[in-house]
């Protein structure tokens, strides 16, 4: 395939993961509004807010890094969701997988998380080194189960290859790795709502307490871009977990429902949970999941 | 046999006097009486039953060889001991002197004779 | 208490460490060969009557030279320790008439003593240091008996340096004369006599320069103690 | 040949005419001895001079016309005529010492002192054993009567206790050679040595009295009190005269009476040799006056020497050799232990801290440097080849307790004499001193002639090569041209260092060696650039840089063991010279010199068991074919690895990477550490027949490196302290790279290596970028900069590179480091350790973020407001990195594949390790992966570059607000210093793990410290300062070892 071909297709992926990503968004909000008694936006939100941040005129900047900012920021979830195959067995979503392996991916998601903090950061707002210290210490935390589980996916497929992880589940939902590996699943699940930062993980961005922060230091097109990139990225985690752990998906229908209830877990936990402090969030992620984790890396070592 | 056991005795009185006695003329003189000691075993170590002292007169029987060479045939007692112990007093005098001149310039500036006096240096 | 034990122990503990040589000592009945060598040699090669002054002299030389040495050394150690920057008052009391004219009276006899003992050594009991050790006891009288009389330091120090120079000089002439082997060697001034004086090569020579060295050191060595040192 | 009777006769002319002598001018008199006693040294030397060109010169001459039994023989050989040579001159040297005091003193003190040398020289000379007596006598009598010279209480007081201790053991002599001579007939040592050996026990109890009667003359520990209280009351030039004159003649006596003693004898006083060799520095350890402490300090080399001697002939070495490994030893102890008792007359400082005023004179100082690296035995001087050898000897004879005894004892030297050397560099210098000439003199000529004989002696020595004298070279070159301004001193170094490098260093090596050779060498030339930021001459710099990298070069072109701990040695000592430049860095010089000396003394434990290298022929190389056990092994690693700082050894770490001067902890992280990571690797090939991954050695390793790398992350989470953290940061990566190592397969050392190389490139990056702040802004607290983005740009950009970089972020060259630790890790199916690893590359960002957080982001303080740019010497050395870091980024194949081929030298390239273009393809059996820096690299342009254009289309005109410009608690803050979040940044990460990083490691080690240094007060307690009890233990000595010798 050549190289134009595969950038044609990488942008049509990329269209697509956006607009499903964007739309999970909106139905979290719409789901969280009725949880909590309120009538809620609706689903298509997010799209609005995007159009119209990126419609504003005036745009204030603390310097070339908090300009920056965003823009490391989305590359990070555009970069990430690159570097993952979407369609199992399908040329055109395929990406630039094959530049690095699950590795890649992993250490990929940083790239945009320490954009942004740099970018936040020079604006010189207390929060959003608060924020960031936060977010920072959460993720060193819950970033442990999640590679404890692919460490188990490691010693069962015995590969880093996404795609090859994928190839592997194929052929009945019970080769899944949720049913051969249930251990690691667990955890990595339980390392996802660290992720994606909802309750009761939820102190990073402490959407009550603090109002303000990188959301209201960043305004018009930073802003849009950053909300872009909250659908991107969500999107991109959901197709990583769910090629590594829910078989994958053949087409973009199955990928969507698969993406939806993934999505959704986190989503429930989120709206069922009080919230957790900084550092009881680290205890429980080190302690728990980690030793779930820990224990089925030994099953699949021995 | 006798001269020997009491130069050793008198050895270990000396010593005993350098380890008990306070004032410091007295570990002196224990210590001469140390030397005299020695002085007296190595006297003792050179003595041959029954011989005289190691001059060659009348009291020791000689004769001529053939070459005119003398041979002396009495017994005489091992004269190396005694040339040793005349170097060994005439060392112990000297050290002795040096010690009892120390003791008198230590007097003359501490004022006192008794060793625990002076203690300030240490550990 | 724990110190007079720690005492007792180690008296304990020397006297143990001499036991197995005293338990295997036995007087011997016969010299060992060196000693008989020496006997042999003092008579034979030497001419010399009296073998500790063969041994002491010219065998054993160079200890003798040390042993000079050392008594120099403690005469300097003692007048540099003592040093006074003056001459203090002497507050004794003037010594009673039968003991300054028995001093007086003995005083020369005891050098002529000294002189005797050191200019025989070779021949008889005695020697350098005996003869000095004599002399200086003269001058002790002197001293003890509180007689004004006054060293010369100047002599004193002269003696000792030349008299201890010339003993080298002497053993020197062993080592021009003999050859390289000889320092020491008295035997460049002929054997003499059989119990002669004037005999055994530089062996009475030797002796007389050890008995002056001998003398002035310990008359040094009184002077010190009893003035203080001179500086020098 | 000389007649050593001359020898004798002049000194005793000269002494028995001194006194008239100066009756015409006391000058005169002193000049005459000054000429006396260099024409008796001129007499050894000339008598060494005919025996080398005719070795078979008889060398003995009798007395008195008669041969040996009989009359008393002297003997001029070899070994008499280097000490007559050597302690005449120091003779000399010490009477220009004492050239005042004999001015007032008069003739006594002259002659006496005259006598001091006679009784040293005849006791040399001598071959009769009683003569020997008469000579000690006066060498004993002259020294109790000179120490009158300074007639004060205490020296009074000493002499008295050293005259009692002198008459108790020369009583034992003389007794022991009577009761001998009743058993042998004779008093001339060579017929005694001819007799067949006599076996009651009266013999043995006379030899025991005679050898015991020397021996504490020889201040054994601890029947020394009377020693110690003389050494330190006594006028400094009567104490050197003793500590150098006075032992080395009795301790060659001891030597000479030495084949007389049966072995048990031999070796229960070889025992108290050495036991004297560590308590008397374990005592040191707590001493405060520094002449005690040089008091300790000679008794314990004294101890050392009888120990070596003893030690080396009962194992069974030809005597030439034991003489040669113990002059070594003992031409050290002479010069450096005279000069430093000389030293210590001309401060006039009794406490050590007050050392400090040597900081006003440079010149004092260099030479108390050289006296006190020397005693501790660093190269080049000869106590370093002496040491070299016994550990040698006793490693090849498995002599494994005196070899523990004597490195001890050599690591406790360490401590105090670095510690000295640290006041008196460190201090705070308050005053001037008065140096009259007669006591410079000396001085200078003892450092000298010790530089220089450790100079001739370091070339000559075998097993050398030309190359191991560059370091030293440059370190005197550079020395001498220290005065020329930096900018020159810079090029110079540069120009040579290149040349060398490029020229004698590369064209040998194999591919891992040349690799090697550019990270050590290569990374340390690019850094020399920061050195030339300063104004003028800035002295101190150079010399030892040079030294450090010539060094760092010769480790890797070593081709013997020696070579190798030589060019280690050196390196160490540079670092430590370096860091010592810091301004307080007294503390963390010394961390750094003991831990150093520790693990170079396991090193040196190591290699004595290790099988010999081929000389001409490159221990890499050599490595691949050979093999060493495990014993050996363990300790090379342990040293090695505390070179890298792995846990549990860091202590010494942050310490000095912290407190060096900003330039030279750039160089120490980033370049100094991979010298232990190139140890580490020639252990691990060394052993690599015999150890696979799996092995509980390896894994125990693994788990090493695991730790490091957490525990070195988390510690750096924590600091306030910017260079701090790096330093713990530069622990974590080396963590990394010993988990690569551990992993002995090719793509782990491939990995480990590949993050050495990156380390090197993105910490050196990150230092001078910080050394930069730091200059600018006079702080290190991270908390109390901010914002300085704006102000130094070009700093914020190389950070930015640089924690890009260490974070493994792609699509910097730091991911692949991280990829290639993680699936070689897999690869072998350490699956717990990847995850350990993993979380500590997470905890990297907590660091990280804080550091380019707290510096230059958030709030500007008013009080930096007119900070600027680096100089362009600190941005030269940056700019060469981000090149190195983009070029690895983009095309990682100039460096991954020369890496593969230089470890498949050793371990080769598995068949499922392949490279399709920039892909780098893995399809081992039990891991697939793949890696595309290059692609990665494009797409992540491509995704970074469109929102760009996006942002630059929709947004291009923002408005710049100023830095109050935001909304906090509804107000503008206008107080920076409240506003920018930085100091205590994780808290809450402290609260959650902190309890993991409670300063364990720290309370051990001050444990360990203060453990040693009570008990070294406790030992102390001995010396009660009461002649009598010093009496009681010669006594008590006496009986204990006779007792241990056990005469039936």
């Amino acid at each position: 395939m050549s190289i134009a071909f595969k950038v044609f297709w990488a942008f049509i992926s990329l269209g697509v993961v956006t607009v499903w990503g964007l739309t999970l968004n909106g139905m979290v909000h719409k789901i969280f509004a009725r949880v909590q008694g309120r009538l809620g936006p609706p689903v298509w939100q997010p799209f609005i807010d995007i159009i119209k941040n990126n419609a504003k005129r005036t745009a204030i900047t603390h310097g070339i890094m908090f300009y920056l900012g965003p823009v490391f920021r989305i590359a990070g979830g555009i970069g990430t969701y690159m570097f993952i195959p979407v369609l199992f067995g399908s040329a055109y979503f395929s990406n630039f997988s094959l530049s690095g392996d699950v590795l890649l991916v992993m250490y990929f998601i940083f790239f945009g998380q320490l954009g942004m903090a740099l970018g936040a950061g020079e604006g010189g707002h207390p929060y959003s080194a608060i924020a960031v210290s936060r977010g920072l210490a959460q993720m060193t935390a819950f970033e442990v189960p999640f590679a404890l589980s692919v460490i188990s996916l490691v010693a069962q497929y015995g590969t880093l290859n996404i795609t090859e992880i994928v190839a592997a589940q194929q052929g009945g939902f019970l080769r899944w790795t949720l049913f051969t590996n249930p251990l690691a699943v667990i955890t990595a699940m339980i390392s996802m709502l660290g992720m994606n930062m909802y309750n009761p993980f939820s102190v990073v961005i402490a959407p009550q307490e603090i109002p303000i922060g990188p959301p209201t230091e960043y305004h018009s097109s930073f802003l849009g871009m950053l909300a872009t990139n909250r659908g991107i990225f969500a999107g991109a985690k959901l197709v990583l977990f769910m090629n590594l752990f829910f078989g994958g998906a053949t087409n973009l229908l199955i990928l969507m429902l698969k993406t939806f209830w993934i999505y959704m877990f986190s989503v429930f936990v989120g709206a069922a949970y009080p919230r957790f402090r900084t550092e009881d969030s680290i205890r429980f992620f080190l302690t728990y999941p980690t030793i779930l984790g820990i224990i089925s890396v030994l099953l699949f070592s021995f | 046999m006798m001269v020997l056991i009491c130069g050793l005795l008198l050895m270990l009185i000396g010593i005993w006097a350098m380890l008990i006695k306070k004032n410091i003329i007295r570990i002196i003189i224990g210590f001469s009486i140390l030397d005299t000691g020695t002085h007296l075993v190595i006297v003792a170590i050179g003595y041959v039953k029954h011989a005289t002292a190691p001059i060659v007169d009348k009291a020791v029987n000689i004769s001529q060889n053939a070459e005119g060479g003398i041979q002396v045939l009495g017994k005489v007692v091992d004269p190396v001991p005694s040339a040793l112990v005349l170097t060994a007093i005439v060392i112990g005098l000297a050290v002795t002197a040096l010690l009892l001149s120390f003791a008198v310039r230590l007097y003359k500036v501490g004022n006192s004779l008794n060793i625990n006096d002076y203690e300030e240096l240490k550990w | 208490m724990i110190k007079y034990l720690l005492v007792f122990v180690a008296i304990i503990g020397i006297g143990y460490i001499f036991l197995p040589f005293v338990m295997e000592f036995s007087t011997p009945t016969k010299l060992n060969p060196l000693a008989t060598s020496y006997v042999q040699g003092s008579v034979n090669e030497l001419n010399m009557p009296n073998v500790v002054t063969a041994i002491v002299v010219t065998y054993r030389g160079l200890d003798t030279l040390g042993e000079v040495t050392v008594l120099f050394l403690a005469t300097a150690g003692v007048g540099f320790l003592l040093k006074r920057k003056h001459d203090m008052v002497n507050h004794r009391r003037k010594c009673s008439e039968i003991l300054c004219t028995g001093a007086s009276l003995l005083t020369p006899l005891i050098v002529l003593f000294g002189v005797y003992i050191f200019a025989h050594g070779h021949l008889s009991p005695g020697g350098g240091f005996q003869g000095g050790v004599v002399i200086a006891s003269g001058f002790l009288l002197l001293v003890m008996a509180n007689i004004s009389f006054h060293f010369s330091h100047n002599l004193i120090h002269f003696s000792e340096s030349i008299s201890g120079f010339i003993y080298v000089l002497l053993g020197l002439a062993g080592l021009v004369l003999l050859g390289a082997n000889s320092f020491l060697d008295p035997r460049y001034l002929p054997a003499g006599k059989w119990l002669d004086i004037v005999s055994t090569g530089a062996v009475p020579i030797i002796y007389s320069i050890i008995g002056i060295k001998g003398g002035s050191e310990l008359c040094s060595v009184i002077d010190s103690l009893q003035h203080g040192g001179t500086e020098l | 040949m000389v007649n050593p009777m001359l020898l004798l006769a002049m000194f005793l002319i000269t002494a028995f005419l001194i006194a008239l002598l100066d009756k015409l001018h006391r000058k005169i008199s002193i000049y005459t001895i000054y000429a006396v006693l260099l024409i008796a040294s001129g007499m050894g030397f000339w008598q060494l001079n005919t025996l080398l060109y005719n070795p078979n010169l008889s060398v003995v001459v009798f007395s008195a016309g008669f041969s040996a039994p009989l009359s008393i023989s002297l003997q001029f050989g070899v070994v008499e005529a280097v000490l007559v040579a050597l302690l005449n001159l120091f003779g000399f040297l010490g009477a220009s010492y004492l050239y005042r005091r004999f001015l007032q003193s008069g003739a006594q003190a002259i002659a006496l002192y005259l006598l001091v040398l006679l009784g040293a020289n005849g006791l040399v000379l001598t071959r009769d054993i009683f003569n020997s007596f008469v000579f000690l006598e006066i060498l004993s009598i002259a020294t109790y009567a000179i120490i009158a010279v300074d007639q004060n209480k205490n020296s009074l007081v000493a002499g008295i206790k050293y005259m009692l201790a002198g008459g108790i053991s020369s009583t034992l002599f003389l007794i022991g050679i009577v009761l001998a001579y009743r058993y042998t007939g004779t008093l001339n040592i060579d017929t005694w040595l001819s007799l067949s050996p006599i076996k009651t026990p009266g013999y043995t109890v006379a030899l025991f009295l005679m050898a015991i009667g020397v021996f504490i003359e020889l201040k054994p520990f601890p029947a020394n009190g009377w020693a110690l209280d003389l050494y330190q009351s006594a006028d400094k030039g009567v104490a050197s005269l003793i500590s150098s004159v006075n032992t080395a003649a009795i301790l060659f006596l001891y030597y000479k009476l030495m084949p007389l003693f049966t072995p048990a004898l031999l070796e229960i006083l070889t025992g108290a040799g050495l036991i004297s060799f560590v308590f008397g520095n374990l005592i040191a350890l707590r001493q405060k006056n520094a002449s005690r402490l040089l008091g300790y300090s000679s008794t314990a080399q004294t101890g050392l020497l009888v120990f070596s001697l003893g030690a080396l002939s009962l194992l069974g070495l030809p005597q030439g050799m034991v003489l040669r490994i113990a002059l070594g030893l003992f031409i050290t102890n002479l010069f450096a232990k005279s000069g430093l008792f000389w030293l210590c007359g001309v401060t006039k400082r009794n406490n050590l801290q007050d050392w400090s005023v040597l900081r006003s004179d440079s010149g004092l100082l260099i030479i108390f440097g050289i006296f006190a690296v020397a005693l501790m035995g660093f190269p080049p001087f000869p106590s370093f080849f002496a040491k070299w050898q016994i550990i040698q000897i006793f490693g090849a004879s498995q002599a494994w307790m005196w070899m523990a005894g004597l490195l001890i004892g050599s690591l406790l030297e360490v401590v105090y004499l670095m510690r000295w050397l640290g006041f008196a560099a460190k201090g705070e210098s308050q005053s001037t001193l008065e140096k009259p000439f007669s006591k410079l003199f000396p001085l200078m000529v003892s450092a000298l002639g010790l530089a220089s004989v450790s100079y001739y002696l370091t070339l000559m020595y075998p097993q050398i090569g030309t190359n191991s004298i560059y370091p030293i070279m440059a370190f005197i070159l550079f020395g001498l041209i220290d005065i020329l301004p930096v900018k020159l001193k810079g090029v110079l170094a540069i120009a040579a260092l290149s040349l060398w490098g490029w020229f004698v260093l590369l064209p040998p090596l194999p591919l891992m060696g040349q690799l090697f050779a550019l990270i050590l060498v290569g990374g340390s030339i690019v850094q020399i650039f920061a050195f030339m930021r300063y104004q003028g001459a800035a002295e101190g710099f150079f010399p030892s840089l040079t030294m450090l990298i010539f060094a760092l070069g010769n480790i890797v072109l070593a081709s013997t063991k020696l070579q190798f701990f030589l060019a280690w040695e050196l390196m160490t000592l540079a670092a430590y010279l370096l860091i010592l430049k810091g301004k307080k860095a007294r503390v963390a010089a010394l961390l750094f010199i003991v831990f150093s000396s520790f693990g170079a003394y396991l090193m040196l434990a190591g290699f004595s068991m290790m099988p010999n290298t081929v000389e001409g022929y490159l221990i890499i190389l050599q490595a691949n074919f050979m093999a060493i056990d495990w014993l050996p092994a363990l300790l090379l690693g342990v040293a090695f690895l505390i070179k890298m700082g792995a846990v549990g050894v860091h202590y010494w770490l942050p310490a000095a990477y912290s407190e060096a001067d900003d330039e030279t902890s750039s160089i120490l992280s980033s370049v100094l550490s991979k010298a232990g990571v190139f140890g580490l690797l020639m252990v691990l090939i060394l052993i690599s027949r015999f150890v696979s991954s799996s092995s509980i050695s390896m894994m125990a390793l693994g788990w090493i490196g695991v730790f490091t790398a957490f525990f070195g992350a988390l510690m750096a989470v924590f600091q306030e302290d910017a260079k701090k953290l790096l330093a713990y940061s530069s622990m974590s990566q080396l963590g990394y790279i010993v988990v690569g190592l551990s992993l002995m397969t090719h793509l782990g050392w491939v990995s480990a290596l590949y993050l050495a190389v990156n380390h090197l490139f993105f910490k050196g990056l990150i230092f001078m970028a910080m050394a930069a702040v730091f200059l600018r802004t006079g702080t290190r607290n991270m908390y109390e900069m901010g914002g300085l983005i704006k102000k130094m740009p070009i700093a914020f950009i190389s950070v930015l590179m640089g924690i890009i970089a260490v974070s493994g972020v792609p699509p910097l060259s730091g991911f692949g480091s991280k990829w290639f630790i993680y699936t070689s890790l897999l690869e072998q199916g350490r699956y717990l350790q990847t995850a350990l690893v993993f979380f500590s590359s997470a905890i990297a960002f907590l660091y990280l973020y804080r550091l380019i957080h707290t510096v230059f982001l958030g709030q500007a303080k008013p009080n930096q407001k007119d900070v600027k740019e680096a100089p362009i010497w600190l941005i030269i050395p940056q700019g060469i990195f981000i090149m190195a870091i983009m070029a690895i980024s983009v095309f990682p194949n100039i460096i991954t594949k020369p890496l593969s081929l230089a470890v498949g030298d050793y371990i080769a390239k598995p068949e499922w390790l392949n490279w399709d273009g920039y892909n780098l393809v893995l399809n081992s059996p039990t891991l697939h992966g793949n890696w595309n820096g290059n692609l990665v690299m494009y797409v992540t342009m491509g995704v970074f570059i469109i929102p760009l254009i996006w942002l630059l289309l929709v947004n291009a005109r923002t408005q710049k607000v100023k830095q109050f410009n935001i909304v906090f608690a509804a107000e503008r803050p206008y107080k920076p210093w409240t506003t920018h979040f930085a100091y205590n940044m994780f808290a809450h990460y402290e609260k959650a793990l902190g309890f993991l990083v409670k300063p364990r490691v720290t309370a051990f080690y001050k444990g360990v410290a203060e453990g040693f240094h009570s008990l070294s007060a406790t030992l102390a307690r001995i010396y009660t300062g009461n002649g009598q009890t010093y009496m009681l233990h010669i006594f008590l000595y006496t009986i204990f070892l006779y007792l241990l010798l056990g005469v039936k």
